[in-house]
């Protein structure tokens, strides 16, 4: 498959670049953070976002979605990367509409899809439990009660939990504590008893939340996919997640790098234009050219989630590793040569070193998948 | 017994006697130091006790003269009482840019009414003292700036705005950098100046860093008034004393390094614990912990061969900056190193230990008292004599 | 069927047809390749037959219009025939740096007698050129190279000296770039000059490297003679035709970077075994090697997808700049780690594998075809459009 | 103890630069080499160095040596990184006298030691048997026999093994492959019957052998140290070898900087000297920190291994790992800045590159040491 956006992506990109720039830019978040926002998003936007089909992206035609597939989910999210809009589009469009297409039963695809494509339903997935991204790494206990099962455990980092409608929980119904085998999925509406969800007040001011689930009483029908069977399913919902994240940072990525390089063409020091040093020269041109690597993985692998999702484990590990430790080289190096301004929260790109740091640590940080990566290569 | 030893056993007595329990727990921040001044609101008794008695005996500076308000104490015996002081945890009594900057200034280049009229202050922590030298258009290219003095006969006049400057919003004077001669060239144009806040002319507005609050201000002088004798050294000399106070500054910023801190592998064993083989659960972290303490043994070494060359007369001037870009740059892969092996937790932007604001600190030591990159030109031309263009 | 799947069809049964077993088999080094030229000992029958026949289709130089010898292939034709040949793992007959380089620049740039005079004598493999550029003070500064052509009305007079010249002493022709003007700036006072070898004038000598034996040679002119007819372009107007073949050059190398290589976790595995834990012993290397690897996937993308955007006009032409300079130096960073993996045995000079060898040889990657540097600066200029001092 | 040279080493250094640059530069490396050199090394250059003391640093006074210490062999060692002398310096005056020294009897310190200070025998350590460094990984056997041990097995990467007179060799009297307990250590002379001993071809020119141990019968007394509690001592002399060895790669390291600085404000290009190029200050600045770095933890070391030697093994390895990583740095650099010259076997900085490779790689690279830290930090 050709290394460059379709027509119709291209024109995605530019559609999205230019109504995030107008109505989501950075100010956006700022103001959302500085009014300590009960939501932590605008719901205008968000609305605004799914009139434009946004959230049916990955959704099937046959359920409301115009399933444009992975490479345009991408193209969104690197959009969004460049503006730091905060909104629930990878939980939901990307993740929660991706768990629910590949994994969901009818009833369940029925009953979600076209909410998700509205833009009515808002998901979130509810993974980690520890300090570390571990997904096999489940403690929450789905026990068999009744025609149902009951759920207990504590989960956190959960983004957008606390404006999920609805939750996609990871829960052990059989096996030890670190076990692929016998964890499954859980549907978990966010109004059912025995839930309570807080949120966490995160270094980007982005939605994360703790999840607390105290005897949550749940029918078998709840379960998405099969029971004792979810590892994969979870698998594979983390790396749409991941590659859209991967697909974010790109744009931060981009957009740091860009900032600068217009910095460094004004500002003066010594009766010079700063820009005229070759000691920053350098840095920049290979700045650019480690985004130029991440760019290329990163739709190299949104590409393979659209023709081979069931292998591209290894290129969305290669993906966010790369992607991740490109992004926070781009934020550590547009502040150092923004020099003093570049501390100042007045300025913007201290919210990119923020939400690059978190995004890279969602769902398996750059450590994480330089290890797993290792280990698919099996060395 | 030697005077040193007679002088150990005294000054540990005295401090056993004098140092009230409070002042030898540690202190857990800034905040809990005491930087004295004008509108200095002690937090505790055992403070200002502590304080006036070390003031009194002139050892909040033990090694300036007595005559103004010093200890009068040799290079060891200052070192004596500092390993006593540390051997029972005792606090500094006394926090102050009047300590570390403006007093070696004035003991150099201030004349004796000067140093007759301030130094006592400093030393008993009475007045409290700003630093101004950024400009929003001088930063790297410090000389360049463009604060206006002008003489008006009987005072000068000033006119500008500084950055950066810590705590201005509490101080009570700050001694200043100004542009006393338009048309000299840069270096050549500027005075050291002293200048007390308590007027009009003079406001300050905190500056919110990506990490949250900080000490640092925008100080703002629309027509501030300073007296004649204010004036610090020579009229448009003014560069010497900077480039004395900025050596002084960088060798203070690049000691305070990876010094006493918690060994990272330890606090990721902590946080991430071990795997069956009992290495770190994180292998790729591990690597990179390893790596980065082992560059802060050498680091340590550094700091320590370096200081014994300059005492033993052997140092390389400039390796001071050496140091600080060293120190700055390692300090920073420390803290994202800390980031990552505090996981989600340290993503949380008001938890316990505040890693993240921590984090998002340190990216600044590499941009205050001098960036990287001037450090490394300094390294090139000074150390390696490589010209320039 | 398409006229592109008979083509496929056709080409396929030609191959089947011609291309000698002996030819099917993966060549050890550069020293099994064919490079023709006048004192060309062929090392076999068949890559004799294997070069005349394909020089008889003119599919040595596909894409050349016929009458230049070439095979007139459209570019779709041309990608048909690389991929029949290289599903056979059919060898390339005729390596050569004027199928590379010069055929491409007289194509440009040549009047119509060049053309027939000289392609077709490269595409049969008849003569054999070599490349003159850099010169002992003239080497990321190319355009400061002083080899001295003057003007003696019936012919140029030659004298100076090149450095760098691949297999010059094994070469008949050799094309170069000379000074026609010393007043003028020196990017204006520079021709192409196509210089027969087989005179006095031209004499070369090996250039050993750090790696041992190189293809390299220093070439001297003295008192070389060069016909008028063999200036290729406007005199003084030879810096078009070098900027044009840098630019190929750069592609060419950056190309090279990590494309079929053995992936060196696989490598790492073999040498060095894994734990029980299913993890490469040297847990430091694993890490590397990882990083490595990941680098290399997104830097293959990353030729994928200048070369697709490049395709449909999307792309930057200075790109080729970037691919050179992180296409090398991830090359270095390979062989760096490839010598970790290989323990004591890779540190041995004449060991099977050679890794030492290559290892060393890699590190002239970052310097031949422009420097690192310069192409950073490139990307600084023309991609950044930051400003020059 | 203060980080400075005392005045005693500080001559030492002098007088060690001076006679090396006279009677050792790196001409003497090119020549050995290029004539083929049996010998690999000048036995005239070693008897004016026997004659200096050089081969009596470590050797107690009371065997005939000067036993100025590990900071006084540092000194020697790191002259000799600067003109790359080929000698059996470091197998035989920091690494023989160590063992000898420190572990041998009384007998087999007054049959060696007076013979090492007076330059008159070369040691050599023994030790690795596979790819790489792995010193409890000791497949070599000493069987019992008769009134002593047979000994089987072999030996490779032996620094200035085919011109030693007697091998220091590790083999197993018990235990397992990988055990540290069962390692016991051997003097065995070069003429022993069963000994072959081949020398291998290196990169760097230095004298490397193989040795095969073939039914090699030894007496008891050919011990050195415990039987079966070799590890230890073993593990000591290996030590002051490595710390020998991050010197003399410290002192490479600075000829490779000097060397470099100079060119830089030699070589013209574009009209300027190339050193006025901030890109390139830059990296020599950053260069010339990572080297001093290395020198400090280097004394450091060689401090710690002359007064609490049995507390020395992190800082050694801190030191190998981290003199060895700037080093090949400042070798790297250096043939970058000077380009294509650099690349040429007729200039001397590529011998520079080949050097701090093996220097690196003997008894455990970069990575084995990194990794032996954090398991000595327990991590």
């Amino acid at each position: 498959m050709a290394m460059v956006l379709s027509e119709e992506a291209g024109m995605l990109k530019d559609a999205a670049k230019g109504f995030l720039a107008d109505s989501a830019p950075v100010s956006q978040l700022r103001k959302l953070r500085d009014t300590e926002s009960a939501d932590g998003f605008d719901r205008d936007t968000w609305k605004a976002m799914a009139e434009m089909g946004w959230t049916s992206v990955l959704v099937p035609e046959a359920h409301g979605g115009v399933e444009m597939g992975h490479v345009a989910a991408g193209v969104i999210a690197e959009e969004m990367g460049r503006t730091l809009t905060a909104s629930p589009f990878l939980s939901t469009a990307v993740m929660g509409a991706t768990a629910l297409t590949r994994f969901g039963s009818e009833a369940q695809k029925g009953e979600w899809l076209p909410r998700i494509a509205g833009g009515k339903a808002i998901t979130a997935l509810a993974v980690d439990e520890g300090r570390k991204h571990a997904p096999a790494h489940v403690e929450t206990r789905a026990e068999r009660s009744g025609n149902g099962f009951k759920l207990n455990g504590k989960k956190s980092f959960v983004a957008d939990g606390h404006i999920a409608d609805m939750l996609i929980v990871s829960a052990r119904t059989a096996g030890g504590d670190a076990e692929e085998d016998g964890v499954s999925l859980f549907l978990v509406p966010q109004d059912a008893a025995g839930v309570t969800i807080e949120r966490a007040s995160m270094v980007d001011s982005r939605n994360s939340a703790r999840v607390i689930l105290d005897n949550v009483e749940l029918n078998a029908d709840a379960v998405l996919g099969d029971v004792d069977n979810g590892y994969k399913p979870l698998e594979a919902v983390l790396d749409a997640g991941r590659a859209g994240l991967s697909a974010e940072m790109s744009g931060s990525a981009q957009e740091c790098l860009e900032q600068t390089v217009e910095y460094l063409k004004e500002r003066k020091q010594f009766g010079e234009v700063i820009g005229t040093y070759q000691g920053l020269q350098h840095r920049a041109a290979h700045l650019y050219s480690e985004i130029e690597l991440g760019k290329s993985i990163v739709l190299k692998t949104l590409q393979t989630l659209d023709l081979a999702p069931d292998h591209a484990a290894m290129m969305v590990s290669a993906a966010k590793s790369k992607m991740g430790s490109v992004a926070q080289l781009a934020a550590q190096e547009a502040i150092q040569m923004h020099g003093g301004i570049g501390m100042t929260d007045e300025y913007d790109i201290g919210f990119f070193i923020k939400r690059v740091r978190v995004a890279a640590a969602l769902f398996g940080d750059t450590n994480y998948h330089t290890d797993k990566f290792a280990r698919l290569r099996k060395y | 017994m030697s005077d040193l030893e007679t002088f150990r056993a005294e000054t540990r007595a005295w401090l056993e006697e004098n140092c009230p329990p409070e002042m030898r727990k540690p202190m857990t921040g800034e905040g809990d130091a005491c930087w004295g001044g004008r509108n200095w609101t002690f937090q505790s008794e055992a403070q200002k006790v502590w304080l006036e008695r070390m003031a009194a005996k002139g050892w909040t500076v033990p090694e300036w003269p007595v005559e103004y308000g010093g200890g009068g104490l040799s290079k060891e015996e200052a070192k004596v009482l500092r390993d006593e002081m540390k051997a029972i945890k005792a606090r500094s009594p006394l926090m102050s840019f009047g300590i570390w900057m403006l007093g070696p200034a004035l003991l150099k280049f201030g004349n004796e009414e000067q140093k007759k009229e301030h130094l006592p202050k400093i030393a008993r922590g009475e007045i409290r003292w700003a630093q101004g030298y950024s400009e929003p258009n001088a930063g790297s290219d410090l000389a360049s700036l463009m604060t206006k003095c002008e003489d008006q006969d009987d005072h000068y006049l000033i006119n500008g705005q500084k950055v950066w400057t810590s705590y201005a919003d509490e101080a009570d004077w700050i001694f200043a950098l100004v542009r006393t001669d338009f048309d000299a060239p840069k270096h050549e144009g500027i005075s050291f100046v002293l200048v007390d806040m308590d007027q009009p002319g003079v406001t300050t507005k905190p500056i919110k860093l990506i990490s949250g609050k900080s000490p640092f201000c925008e100080t703002f002088f629309d027509d501030a008034r300073c007296e004649k004798y204010n004036l610090v050294g020579e009229k448009n000399k003014g560069w010497t004393i900077a480039k004395y106070l900025l050596t002084h500054e960088r060798e203070m910023i690049g000691g305070t390094g990876t010094g006493a801190m918690r060994p990272m592998g330890d606090i990721a064993v902590q946080q991430l614990g071990l795997n069956d083989a009992g290495q770190l659960c994180d292998p790729v972290l591990r690597t990179d912990v390893a790596r980065a303490e082992i560059d802060g043994l050498a680091f340590m070494a550094t700091m320590e061969r370096v200081t014994d060359e300059a005492k033993s007369g052997q140092g390389v001037g400039a390796n001071s900056s050496m140091l600080k870009y060293y120190g700055t740059e390692l300090n920073k892969r420390r803290f994202e190193l800390m980031m990552d092996s505090s996981g989600h937790d340290g993503l949380e932007w008001d938890q316990e230990n505040d890693v993240a604001r921590h984090w998002l600190r340190t990216k600044a030591n590499s941009i205050e008292g001098g960036t990287s990159e001037v450090q490394l030109n300094i390294i090139s031309k000074r150390i390696l004599n490589l010209p320039t263009a």
